[in-house]
């Protein structure tokens, strides 16, 4: 085990799975230079080892950058496609959803759409409606895609391999908030399946399930919840398509309870599926309704007192644990 | 096809009987659906023979083509199966995409045509990318992309031109310029002088022709494909042709105005194609022989179609993708035959 | 009462509200021209009265006629621009989610974006994975947009007139098997508000919560179920954000038992946030968990059988809707 | 400002102050961002005053423009107040978007600065229809654009300057050139002789200026204005320019060879506009005045900021819509004071 920063993590990932496969390469805006910041590190140095034929530094082309990923995936190589953030990724959703999702199925599978394409999601301080927007749940709703949301360092390097390997194309978000976040990560390949979930925490009173960063809440929520006496089983999802519903069946006919707990927009997301889907699945199990915590349903706004009234912290989830608890 | 070739009335007779095939193909298919053979709605690509035949005579097995809505042209060109087109169009069992596309999905992957496309430019985007596989592949190919008139005003359309230079990609671009745009008339939504001089302002080596004349596309692609080939760069191909049909099965062309259509039908590539043939020497026999091969060869494709079986409902849950299950409908939704 | 084409029913209220305000217009391609066919009729004839400065014919260029719609709403008029389907509609997430949706908000009030976009939904028989896709959800996981999805010409005239007159940006989703069929139309302005439900049938046993087409057959679904003896309380929402929860919370008071049917994909989809929320607002009236019913999670496929694989009918309808009341 | 006026010394010694404003703005923007009173992050305009204040010297009040990320030259050139903008900046209480936008979201309606951009290429399309509108009023107004040159490699650019065209419609682009995007030089990844010639192709009439040179930039864009406003449809201004800092406030620059920045320094605008009023007979004094009032106004700016409180939580759920609630946390989550 290596202590690491995620970004370095899943650049490690990356530069091994080009090692491993010279089919592998990504394209994106800023790829192949040296910000001196923090979020355009994702790629440093991996120019010199690989090359502008591998590390290609593109146009601003949001289009392209998709659509060329696309076509050079059924052409027979495995890109990454980095959009930079889920907001620029809107810039380039048709490509996504109508060919990437779509060409296996509707040229009868003929062609695999063996893509990455990264795009991170979250609030980072102060980065406003434009910067911040997590759309898991929009390509979660998306056939053809896989929709991978990795929360500790160990997960984005070995689920970024899982992902680069699959046929399917998948949309791999991280969290903007998570880059510079550290974490212990295996010294051997540690590839992590994709739809499988972690159980970063036992425990037998609830379970929470969560992904992304607010996995990491989830489990300061839990925390706190454990100085009071209650136990609460943390899943970290990893993976949203497919989600890992044997784990999360299980934990709940442990518990009896489920709180779903997500950093997006409440309405309409992927929260919202888990709670149908468990409501049905495990309705004898359950001792009370499923609940969910997520944003209000505002564009995530500026200044800090906002900011912070949008966000979904660990407090607000332990008030809502109690409010599942006690019912 | 050797150089010495080209321009040869036996490879143009060849060349003609592909423009028949089109040609038949999309007859039939339109009797196909008005007879309601086909379950969604066709482009077809009357009228514009020339272009994707032309460019693809000049093509090889191991080069791809990225096409558009209006695809069946291109598709058999290429080299794919009428028959099995035909099947897709009616949605049965040995269709190109396995019945699960249709007309605007229609895919030929062994001859290297990766497919028509449903929404306007993104081959366009989709090309570029192929193109830098092969580049990253170190292979010995090339990519060219079919994109109407309309669809140049569309953003990815200037975003691939850029990067195709950039790159300096082994690419065509045929901008087929049929004068329409559904039932707009595309000057009246473009500015400047049009697609020729937006790809020189990329520096894109241009070429501009009659794209109802199949000798003259077939000459003009020998040279945009030979200097793609020759690792100079990308090439840009302008053909000038005219859509004779409506824009989809059901349009009426209400849009135009009287006579438009029919002063323009006096164009259409296969006749001018026949009448050089005949000029060069080949005899009306054998020109006519082709036009029959042709026909009688879609008309077989139109019965074997017709015979062929629809696909078992249970064939939509395949190939959506590898990892997690499309969650198909629970025991108690499912329906034997399908919907009620 | 006028017996009228719904795409018929919608052009007239476009034009009257056009009559009624001088800043209100059109934009997309083909507006002005005549096809003969069914789709592109919704503006016919219209060009004639407006003229060319009011009913744009564009050029192929989606993310401009979305992008021109928000910067015209901002400066002050009240454009309609059309999209012709959802999935062409992503072309033009961008604009549509990171402008329109956020400029009031992220401006801090100092501007309004009165527009509607046009974005047509819905499977069309042999229409395939590109022309056949219901993305409801994504719009309504948007903080900033209204969503409307009528189901009859009346409401797709009546609700047209409200989406242009409100000062917020609205999604208008016509399903595009529903262009072409017939309803009674009020004589007079006929004007429905956003926002408010109709209960298309009342029943007592069983809610079913539905919109835009998919509402016409769980009315046929609820009429073979009366045959049984069943009595079924159909609710076309109309708009889904925001939904009319008194109506459905009223519903379910009284039924006790409520099944959510929708057209598009189920996984992720709108049906699941109706069921998170009605869990969660109404679990001491409801005497069963809530359930619902909508598609496979695979694109639309071409063929006929498997098309009808897709989708959702009336016997599906029915069969969910008995395993809601024997539980 | 009547013709004559124009290269006028006392003209361009208030546009020397404006100038000042801007780089003073900037120069306390990163002081603050520094010292932690800045949210996000900010794009500075450092080394392009000179392009935002030529052309807005040229707009009235009704005129509209549309920015984009890099806006608060483009901002403080049009009228907006530098006070309401450091305290959006800083998240307070007054700021010109109430403390929502930041740095990327700033506007002022009221001097018709319709916002910045944090999506580049955005201001474009919306500037088009912005430009629509005021054709369908029948107002007396027109619409300037800002867009940097890496943003002219993404494909709205090209169908706004199509529609632009297309609809005669009374709209500037502006486009800055700084030579870079990001951390990319953008001819590395730019085809053909770059905006000018892509804007040619549409028959646009272009102009081309040294955008470090406020007198030249001044003259231009009146001639391009003056153009736009005499109803000869949309022009294209280029402006050559340098982005002497780091892309954003956390950019080292790591990119740029060593040197490069310095040299590039030599040309920033400012002092050569002092030299030129110098040399025009404008005393140093009075030159030192403008700069000093400029700062002075700034300082004054940051304090009041830096006074201001932040907003009431509370407030975060204005403004979201009409219709429909933000659906607020309810009563066991809300938060005194935000979040925990
Ligand atoms: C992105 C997108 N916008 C709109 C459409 C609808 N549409 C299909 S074909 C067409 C006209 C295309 O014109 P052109 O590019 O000239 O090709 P042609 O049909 O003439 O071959 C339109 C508007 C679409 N399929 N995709
Ligand atoms: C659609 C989109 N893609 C990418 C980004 C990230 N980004 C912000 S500024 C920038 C570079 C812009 O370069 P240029 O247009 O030259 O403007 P400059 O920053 O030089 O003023 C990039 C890539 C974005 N904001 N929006
Ligand atoms: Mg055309
Ligand atoms: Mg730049």
């Amino acid at each position: 085990m290596t202590e690491m920063m995620f970004q370095d993590a899943v650049r490690e990932g990356l530069a091994e799975e080009m090692r491993r496969d010279p089919l592998v390469w990504a394209l994106g805006e800023d790829l192949s230079t040296a910000h001196g910041g923090t979020s355009a590190n994702q790629y440093l140095g991996l120019i010199d080892e690989f090359g502008p034929k591998r590390i290609v530094n593109t146009p601003i082309s949001e289009n392209t950058i998709m659509g060329a990923a696309v076509g050079a995936a059924v052409a027979g190589t495995r890109p990454v496609a980095d959009l930079r953030m889920a907001d620029f990724g809107m810039c380039a959703v048709d490509e996504l959803v109508n060919q990437a999702a779509k060409i296996r199925y509707m040229f009868g599978g003929q062609a695999r759409v063996p893509l990455v394409v990264r795009q991170a999601i979250g609030v980072r301080k102060g980065a406003a409606a434009q910067h911040s927007q997590s759309t898991e749940a929009w390509y979660v709703h998306t056939p053809g895609l896989v929709v991978v949301a990795p929360g500790t360092p160990a997960d984005g390097r070995g689920l970024l391999k899982s992902a680069i390997r699959s046929d399917d194309p998948v949309v791999f978000m991280e969290h903007k908030d998570l880059w510079g976040a550290t974490g212990e990560v295996p010294d051997d390949e540690g590839v992590v399946p994709l739809g499988k979930a972690s159980i970063v925490r036992e425990g037998s009173d609830l379970t929470i399930v969560s992904w992304s960063r607010m996995a990491r809440l989830a489990e300061e929520a839990a925390e706190a919840l454990a100085g009071d006496g209650v136990s609460v089983e943390v899943i970290d999802l990893r993976t949203l398509w497919p989600w890992d519903k044997a784990a999360v069946y299980a934990s709940v006919g442990k518990t009896g309870r489920l709180l779903v707990a997500q950093e997006a927009v409440q309405v309409g997301g992927f929260a919202a599926e888990i709670m149908a889907d468990v409501t049905e699945a495990c309705a004898s199990a359950l001792e009370t309704h499923v609940r969910r915590i997520g944003a209000p349903r505002m564009p995530v706004p500026y200044a800090e007192p906002m900011e912070n009234e949008y966000r979904v912290t660990p407090a607000r989830i332990v008030a809502k644990a109690r409010e599942v608890l006690e019912s | 096809m050797s150089e010495q070739n080209r321009n040869e009335p036996a490879r143009i007779l060849q060349l003609y009987e592909t423009m028949c095939l089109i040609r038949a193909f999309e007859e039939r298919a339109e009797e196909a659906f008005d007879a309601g053979l086909v379950n969604g709605s066709i482009h077809q690509y009357i009228g514009q023979e020339a272009v994707g035949t032309g460019v693809c005579a000049n093509l090889r097995d191991t080069d791809y083509i990225l096409s558009n809505h209006r695809g069946h042209g291109h598709s058999i060109a290429k080299g794919a199966d009428p028959e099995a087109m035909m099947k897709e169009l009616m949605g049965r069992v040995g269709g190109t995409s396995g019945a699960k596309g249709g007309s605007m999905h229609i895919a030929d992957f062994s001859v290297g045509m990766l497919g028509a496309n449903g929404v306007l430019a993104d081959g366009l985007t989709m090309g570029v990318g192929a193109a830098q596989a092969i580049a990253l592949k170190g292979e010995d190919a090339i990519v060219a992309v079919f994109v109407g008139d309309g669809t140049t005003n569309r953003g990815p359309f200037y975003e691939a031109l850029n990067w195709a230079m950039v790159y300096e990609l082994p690419i065509l671009f045929v901008c087929e310029n049929n004068t329409y745009a559904s039932s707009t008339l595309t000057r009246s939504v473009t500015a400047g002088e049009g697609p020729v001089a937006r790809a020189q302002a990329f520096g894109m080596p241009t070429f501009d022709v009659d794209g109802n004349d199949l000798v003259a596309v077939d000459a003009v692609a020998a040279e945009a494909i030979g200097a793609v080939r020759g690792g100079k760069g990308p090439q840009f191909l302008h053909a000038r042709t005219y859509r004779v049909k409506g824009h989809i099965s059901r349009d009426k062309l209400l849009y135009r105005a009287e006579g438009e259509t029919e002063e323009n039908w006096k164009r259409e590539p296969l006749g001018a194609c026949a009448a050089w043939l005949a000029e060069e020497g080949i005899a009306e026999d054998d020109i006519a022989a082709a036009r029959d091969a042709a026909y009688a060869r879609i008309d077989a494709a139109v019965e074997a179609a017709k015979a062929a079986p629809f696909p078992d409902a249970s064939l939509a849950y395949q190939d959506v993708q590898d990892l997690g299950p499309p969650e198909i409908w629970p025991e108690n939704l499912r329906m034997p035959g399908g919907a009620s």
